[in-house]
């Protein structure tokens, strides 16, 4: 199945994922030419099981490959009008690119505090600025102002979740790109950052692209959805077409016709379908 | 105050017994009180969940029985054995296994040798036999290698057997490590959000994985996951943790309607 | 290396003791030079001399011996430790080894040793040389002294502790050695607060390299009273003497050689070396009237008169490593003959023999009179018989050793 | 096409527990000890042979031993070079105390020497971990370099303070000492590192090697999955000290013939180091590998220009190779920093596709 | 008995039988320990921002030392000349950058000391060829240290104290503090230690890790011009200078690999307790140049009881 760009896109592109192709160790061929476009202001979700390729592409947009000897061998992307490839991953951030990234990756050895404000590095607004936004993330996760003092290292898994994405906010940023925001988070909690992630993207207009896992939570909050499967696209639409998909609802959701499936009767053989292989 | 679980929900066991008992432990670390007087069981072949929310202390507690943490407080009887804690490589020579939250596994050995790994405690042939590649070593090295084609057969992770781990994506990490972890033929396994960062499909492999060494190898599991599905599913009883503090403990029907726990931790009834 | 005779020496130009090591090196190459510029090389055939760096490392010295011996007709170790290591080789290899001023004293029976050479003084004879002046002649007025000797710990600074050992043991005076490890050459404090607390009667230094900046900065910071204060021939280079200066005037260091600028050896030199632009010396700071550079000129004179007996005992423009070994124990070093050279005055008269391969042609004692060394005694010599037994002692020892050892018991004294 | 694997199936796990699963690497083994015993020694000259052959096998068997304790078990040593001194020096009075014995034996029993004070030293990385435990290391490697020059009775008290090796005998061949002949020496050595290699592939392939990697890779989890980290590390120190003490002799016995205590100095630990890395942690063949690249570099890069008759001084020529070896080492590393093994690993990789790749 | 009674009670004897030389002894411990401290500055900075263990720090001290020496030596005025090498070392690290850090960002630890070791090769090298290897003489004067020494005369005895050692000590003290405000107060320190956690997770919050090593190399560098001048002006400035990276290891083991303070402290504690050591235990009993361990052992043995050092921070073992 080819990946035509929908024509009933809104508004104006912030990012442009133009066939891009990934390669590892110079070797290993992650990403197949991958196209994607985030509207400005929109919510999108790049779903997909583990290993399509979704930390590759967004590794791939805030140029973060190359520290693991992976680099982009074809296409290009463009975000905010600019080439991303030309750009340091610090220019990105500054311009208004920011990642969070999979597996949370706080700053060990420093206070929750200070990891929150290493986010604001690229900005040039001011202490006060600043602390302002400290307060707002504070606000939304008051957890964090409880640990503030406390080294980010020892705090709990949906403690550093958290850290990372307020320290994402805390550099004002344009447009994040949420690396699975989901894992190892309570149920409440998952819902919890959906909605900042709404309420962001509603009252300050910050654009995102969420990979994610959790495609119920992920299609509920995006506005249009890619799935991914071994570095190809193999389908996308908008978020509300994705969930009537019949096959997006039988692999992606576990609801088949009769309703949820239950987690006890799984049956015991394969029943892997792929769109392309 | 351990509530007898509904016997309806109980499925038919040959035994009762209890074969862990936490009784009032309580760990802190500096300031920061992660258990606080937390007693708990598990019952002899049962599936137990731990939920609660990030931060409570679960995988605190599974450290505390596994003995990688020493609690200030309180005793842990396994198998009738009270103490306060023991070296980990002891829990796992008294039949303790576990995986971790954010995988542990040995990133640059292959598939086979992360599970073959999980055998160490078993093997016993010395350096010169091993330094020969003859007779006994050779022998006991074949013998283990059996068993642990059998787990690989069993996780169906055959093509995977000779990639390094580290190369893997993370759901079939996972599953190599359960599959590390089965190595050890524990009769107690704990998981630590073992379907964390995985896919619907992934999931509901897991959770056969899971079903299947609880049936058929009649291990029990104590299971961390915050994914409710699949607590409520898989789970005979499950405890519920906040802050360090146990507010709920029960079959999963009559914690899913505690109004403690919809406020720690659910959000909205499930 | 077609035509001439190949030379090669296992030089050092880097590393901590390229200090006093470069000056020496030029010295010899800049002769060599000069002979093949003013003369066509040595009797009509060039010399091919060539450098191996080795950092004053055993190890690589052992290694650069491997790789020139193949045509060379001597090694020069520069170094003792090298010297030692291939000493054993040197008889299977059967190529002579010069170490002037170096080595194992031992060497000197050259029936024992009969591929090694070390003229014109040995550094046995240069410690009892620096204990005849220090006592004044009279080596018996040291009983009850108290002498440090502060020393390089490698084998260069351990050689002459048999001997100190021996002469303190006869003499009654109390023997302080004082190592210094080849990491700790520049910060020397310990050593001189050890000296401090100890109030030794005299200093002996047998130091090299950085070695010796270092223990002169650290004896005028000391307040050590430089005219009670030793070294042997190596530890009397210029350079490290004016990092201090005037504080260290007074010192004093044996030398079996003495600068002489005007000396025609050395107008020759300058004009057919250093002014064509041939030297590599570092003409801006006065290394050409160094004590080391001629030292340097000094050694090369003396291979080239061992190669020059080897041509004329053969009959060969191109004497092999065999005949050369003869040749250097047939060096006749006389004052006749240094003047002839061009170098009276320049080096202590000797001449080797079969049974002698040192020479043992004594010493001077220089004393730096605050901006050069100036000689400042007549021209000393060890006591042979209290010294050649020890030799003899040793030698029998090595080739025990090292059995099985050839021993040319046909030469006589 | 050369690699073709398809076709050769296993059908126990004996077959698959084999040193070489796939036939073609058999080949190359045999290809390259053909080498090694028939042509080298064939052609090889005098010069070759001390230069080159003698000391890139020895080197390799130091690295080995490293490897085995950073590569496989993930404890950082810079202590390579004295421990290489206490085989060394053990040997050495193991032939002044015991004359008449066998230099093989001699050898092999020195390595049990460096492995005791291996696993003493190797006692604080229970505690110390990481750049930390290199201290424990380094503390080795100062204070056993201090105290083979302190202590004179490991010198026997000779005035120099250095160990000379005498000419040794064994059925009546001159194997150590001046007198020793070049290719004999070569043989020697290439015998033992042939056998310890075999060994060494042995251990690190069963349960210790597991379990050293198990170490490595992340301590905590191994400890947690019943390793007993005491156990798994100090065996490393002992059998990798065992290893560097054997090395440490041969360097000697077979190759230096004679050796001052700063020999064994902190260079030597790091040109062993850089073998292990430069040619790939956790990798055998590696060593072989970075020690080929690490002895055999700066002999050629010090002929060159004389090859091609450029004057250059000695001392700038040297100058230059430690330029070049750092600079090398800094390429290499950026390169490939899992080493030159796993650039024969990809090598082969492409060979057992080729020629359909994908 | 006559072991024990030089291991316990002749030390103590000597040093109150003479109290100046103590105080001499306490002094040229003290004058050695900024000097490691000074080395280990460097270290401590780097390991910080970079988890790199930088085994070149010794040779930055050589190359910087040489480089203002050398300079002087072309005629350029001294005034002139130390801000000319502050250019080289800024150049130096600016080159270190481009050439090895950035291409090896994000590989593990081992490798990257490996690659600081390739640096000290390379500069040694470089260095030789372009300074050639003879000693040379600290610019001292020209520089408007203050040279000469004065000498104290306490319970009968003296003290001889050199006016650059007590120089060195000052300036070490100052360089320190604004250190530790650097590190503690901006927002550059802040990212520094931030970077020493996670090369990735700095990137992504927009960390640029070529400024912060261009700045923390040059700083190290300007650590390293410092201690080649203070420690030239001891010894004179060659590649024998080289080994004092060695001496700076043990400090920071002791005083823990990221911390400011540790080096300054681990520094003082190692020059005197070493120096105490040889001279009343190393030289009288275990025949001297125990220095050349005596601060491994040391740190060893502290170590044991703090794995992280005296100041270091705490290693974070979760699950
Ligand atoms: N540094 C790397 N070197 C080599 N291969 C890599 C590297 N990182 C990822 N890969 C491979 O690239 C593929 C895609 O990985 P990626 O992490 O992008 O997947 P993902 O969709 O994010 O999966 P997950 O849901 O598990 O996070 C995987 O097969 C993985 O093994
Ligand atoms: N080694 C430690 N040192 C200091 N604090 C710790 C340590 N381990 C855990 N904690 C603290 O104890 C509390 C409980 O942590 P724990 O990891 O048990 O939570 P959890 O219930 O597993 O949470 P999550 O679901 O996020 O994994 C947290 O606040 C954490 O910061
Ligand atoms: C000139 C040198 C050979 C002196 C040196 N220190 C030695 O080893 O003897
Ligand atoms: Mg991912
Ligand atoms: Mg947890």
């Amino acid at each position: 199945m080819s990946n035509p760009s929908p024509a009933a896109q809104p508004a104006e592109p912030i990012l442009e994922v133009n066939n891009i192709e990934v390669i590892y160790d110079h070797v290993i061929l992650v990403l197949k030419g991958v196209s994607l476009t985030v509207p400005r202001g929109g919510i999108t979700a790049l779903l997909g099981a583990n290993g399509a390729g979704k930390t590759t592409t967004l590794k791939a947009i805030s140029n973060l490959l190359h520290a693991e000897r992976g680099e982009v061998t074809k296409g290009n992307i463009v975000f905010d009008g600019d080439q991303v490839q030309n750009q340091s991953p610090n220019d990105l951030v500054r311009s208004g690119c920011i990642q969070v990234m999979e597996g949370r990756h706080c700053f060990g050895h420093l206070s929750v505090e200070d990891n929150l404000l290493t986010g604001a590095f690229t900005r040039r607004d001011g202490q006060s600025a600043i602390r302002q936004d400290l307060e707002m993330v504070y606000e939304y996760f008051p957890r964090l102002k409880v640990r503030r003092n406390s080294q980010a290292g020892y705090t709990s898994g949906g403690e550093q979740q958290m850290t990372a994405i307020g320290r994402a906010l805390m550099s004002r940023p344009k447009m994040i790109l949420l690396d699975e925001p989901s894992m190892g988070l309570a149920p409440q909690l998952v819902e919890e950052i959906f909605e900042i992630v709404r309420k962001l993207n509603e009252e300050q207009g910050v654009s995102f692209l969420l990979a994610e896992q959790n495609t119920n939570v992920a299609l509920r909050y995006a506005k249009y959805g890619y799935i991914l499967e071994s570095g190809r696209i193999v389908l996308d639409g908008e978020a509300s077409a994705l969930r009537e998909n019949e096959d997006v609802k039988e692999f992606y959701l576990g609801v088949g016709g009769e309703g949820r499936r239950s987690f006890r009767n799984v049956k015991h053989y394969k029943r892997r379908k792929r769109w392309l292989s | 105050m351990n509530m007898r679980a509904d016997p309806e929900a109980m499925k038919t066991r040959e035994e009762e017994d209890i074969l862990l008992d936490v009784r009032n432990v309580s760990l802190a670390f500096g300031g920061v009180k992660a258990i606080t007087d937390i007693s708990l069981n598990v019952k002899q072949g049962e599936i137990r969940a731990i939920i609660g929310p990030n931060g409570a202390g679960k995988t605190s507690m599974l450290n505390v029985i596994n003995g990688f943490y020493t609690p200030q407080e309180g005793t842990i009887i396994f198998r009738g054995k009270e103490r306060r804690s023991m070296k980990p490589h002891e829990a796992v020579g008294q039949g303790i296994a576990r995986t971790f939250q954010n995988v542990a596994l040995f990133k640059g050995m292959s598939t086979l040798d992360n599970i073959m790994a999980g055998r160490s405690v078993m093997m016993k042939r010395n350096l010169l036999w091993q330094m020969l590649w003859r007779g006994p070593a050779l022998q006991e090295e074949i013998e283990h290698r059996e068993k642990v084609e059998e787990i690989i057969d069993f996780l169906e992770i055959q093509h995977i057997r000779r990639t390094p781990v580290g190369k893997l994506p993370y759901g079939l990490q996972k599953r190599v490590e359960l599959g590390r972890a089965l190595a050890m033929e524990p009769s107690l396994l704990l998981l630590d959000e073992p379907m964390a960062g995985m896919n619907l499909e992934e999931k509901e492999d897991m959770s056969r994985f899971i079903i299947d060494v609880n049936q058929q190898r009649g291990t029990t599991i104590a299971l961390i996951e915050h994914d409710m599905g699949v607590v409520m599913d898989l789970s005979d009883r499950v405890v519920v943790l906040d802050y360090g503090k146990k507010i709920a403990d029960g079959t999963p029907d009559e914690v899913k309607n505690n109004q403690d726990v919809i406020d720690a931790y659910l959000g909205v009834p499930h | 290396q077609g035509d001439g005779i190949y030379v090669p020496n296992l030089s050092y130009r880097t590393g901590p003791f390229a200090s006093t090591g470069t000056p020496l090196m030029n010295g010899q190459r800049d002769y060599i030079t000069m002979l093949n510029e003013r003369d066509g090389g040595l009797n009509g055939t060039k010399l091919v001399y060539d450098e191996c760096e080795t950092g004053y490392n055993t190890e690589k010295g052992v290694e650069c011996y491997e790789k020139t011996k193949a045509n060379a007709v001597v090694t020069q170790p520069w170094s003792t430790g090298i010297t030692l290591q291939v000493l054993p080789k040197s008889n299977v290899d059967n190529i002579p080894i010069l170490a002037p001023g170096y080595g194992f004293s031992a060497m000197a029976d050259g029936k024992v040793f009969q591929w090694a050479y070390n003229p014109p003084s040995s550094y046995w004879d240069g410690a009892y040389m620096i204990l005849q002046d220090i006592s004044g002649g009279d080596l018996t007025t040291l009983n009850g002294k108290k002498i440090a000797f502060l020393h390089l710990d490698h084998p260069f600074g351990k050689e002459p502790l048999p001997l100190l050992e021996k002469l303190s043991a006869e003499h009654g005076f109390e023997l302080v050695p004082i190592p210094v490890g080849l990491t700790e050459m520049q910060n020397q404090s310990a050593q001189w607060l050890q000296i401090r607390r100890e109030r030794p009667d005299n200093v002996i230094m047998w130091g090299w390299g950085a070695m010796n900046a270092g223990a002169m900065t650290e004896a005028a910071k000391t307040k050590y009273p430089m005219d009670q204060f030793y070294g042997v021939w190596w530890s009397g280079h210029d350079g490290d003497l004016k990092l201090i200066g005037e504080q260290g005037k007074g010192y004093r260091s044996i030398s079996w050689s003495v600068p002489n600028s005007e000396s025609s050896l050395m107008q020759d030199i300058k004009k057919h070396v250093i002014d064509a632009g041939k030297s590599q010396i570092n003409q801006g700071e006065g290394e050409f009237d160094s004590v080391f550079y001629q030292r340097g000129v000094m050694i090369s004179l003396m291979l080239v008169e061992g190669i020059r007996a080897a041509q004329e005992e053969f009959d060969t423009q191109n004497p092999d490593a065999e005949q050369v070994r003869w040749g250097l124990e047939n060096i006749t070093l006389d004052e006749a003959r240094l003047a002839e050279l061009g170098a009276e005055g320049m080096l202590v008269p000797f001449s080797t023999s079969c049974a002698d391969h040192t020479g043992h042609g004594g010493g001077w004692i220089l004393e730096w009179d605050g901006s050069k060394f100036v000689k400042a005694s007549d021209l000393l010599k060890a006591d042979r018989d209290v010294i050649r037994p020890l030799e003899e002692e040793k030698a029998k020892e090595y080739a025990e050793a090292n059995a099985p050892w050839p021993v040319n018991e046909e030469c006589s004294m | 096409m050369f690699y073709r694997t398809a076709g050769q199936f296993k059908t126990s796990y004996e077959a698959d527990h084999a040193l070489f699963p796939v036939r073609q690497d058999a080949y190359l083994l045999g290809f390259i000890l053909l080498l090694a015993f028939v042509v080298f020694p064939l052609t090889a000259s005098e010069f070759a042979f001390r230069a080159l052959l003698i000391p890139v096998l020895i080197y390799s068997l130091a690295a080995l031993g490293l490897n085995i304790l950073t590569g496989y078990a993930g404890q950082l040593s810079l202590g390579t070079g004295a421990f290489m001194g206490v085989g060394a020096y053990a040997c050495y009075k193991l032939l002044t105390i015991f004359p008449e014995m066998n230099i093989v034996i001699a050898i092999a029993m020195s390595g049990f020497f460096s492995a005791a004070v291996g696993v003493l030293f190797g006692l604080p990385s229970l505690r110390i971990k990481g750049f930390y435990l290199a201290i424990a290391t380094l503390a080795a490697q100062f204070f056993l370099v201090w105290l083979f020059q302190k202590w004179a009775w490991l010198y026997n008290y000779n005035a120099s303070g250095a160990i000379q090796v005498p000419n040794i005998e064994m059925f009546g061949i001159t194997v150590a000492g001046p007198r020793a002949e070049a290719i004999t020496q070569y043989y020697f050595v290439l015998c033992f590192v042939c056998a310890m290699t075999f060994f060494a592939i042995n251990i690190t392939r069963g349960r210790i090697g597991r379990m050293w990697k198990a170490v490595r890779d992340m301590d905590i989890a191994a400890e947690l999955v019943g390793i007993n980290l005491m156990r798994a590390k100090l065996t490393a120190f002992f059998v990798s000290s065992y290893i560097v003490g054997v090395s440490g002799a041969l360097f000697v016995f077979l190759w230096r013939g004679a050796a001052e205590a700063n020999l064994f100095d902190i260079p030597l630990s790091f040109r062993v180091l850089f073998i292990a890395i430069i040619g790939g942690l956790g990798s055998i063949l590696g060593n072989y590998l970075g020690a080929i690249l690490i002895v055999a570099l700066p002999v050629i890069i010090g002929s060159v220009p004389e090859a091609f008759g450029i004057p250059i001084g000695s001392a700038t020529v040297e100058h230059l190779n430690v330029m070049l070896v750092g600079a090398l080492i800094i390429t290499f590393l950026i390169v490939e920093p899992h080493g030159l093994a796993r650039f024969w690993a990809m090598i082969r990789e492409k060979l057992i596709l080729w020629p359909f790749p994908h | 008995m006559d072991t024990l009674k030089g291991i316990f009670v002749d030390p103590f004897a000597d040093m109150i039988a003479a109290p100046d030389f103590l105080l001499q002894v306490l002094w040229e411990g003290l004058v050695g320990g900024v000097l490691y401290a000074l080395i280990a500055l460097g270290f401590v900075l780097i390991f910080k921002s970079s988890r790199i263990f930088n085994f070149a720090q010794g040779i930055m001290v050589v190359f910087a030392a040489l480089t203002l020496v050398g300079l002087h030596e072309k005629g350029v005025p001294a005034l002139l000349a130390l801000p000319l090498t502050l250019g080289v070392m800024f150049m130096l690290a600016v080159a270190i950058e481009r050439a090895v850090l950035r291409p090896l960002v994000n590989q593990p630890d081992i490798i990257l000391f490996m690659a600081t070791i390739g640096i000290t090769l390379f500069l040694i090298g470089l260095g030789e060829i372009i300074f050639g290897g003879e000693n040379k003489v600290m610019i001292t004067e020209q520089l408007g240290i203050p040279t000469g020494s004065f000498t104290l005369e306490p319970f009968g005895g003296f003290v001889s104290i050199e006016q650059k050692d007590l120089t060195a000590v000052i300036g070490a003290i100052l360089l320190v503090g604004v250190l530790l405000l650097f590190l503690n107060k901006s927002k550059i320190g802040r990212a520094i230690r931030a970077l020493g956690d996670d090369h990735q997770a700095a990137l992504s919050v927009g960390i640029s890790l070529s400024t912060i090593w261009v700045i923390v190399w040059f700083i190290a560098g300007v650590i390293a011009l410092a201690t080649g001048i203070v420690w030239g002006a001891r010894a004179g400035v060659s590649f024998a200078l080289e080994v004092i990276a060695y001496k700076a290891l043990p400090v920071l083991m002791l005083g823990g690999l990221e911390s400011v303070m540790g080096a300054i402290i681990g520094g003082l504690a190692i020059g005197i307790l070493e120096k105490l050591f040889e001279i009343y235990w190393g030289q009288p009993l275990l025949g001297g140049n125990t220095e050349m361990w005596f601060a491994y052992v040391l740190a060893l043995i502290v170590l044991l009881f703090r794995p992280q050092g005296l100041f270091g921070e705490r290693i974070i073992e979760r699950v």
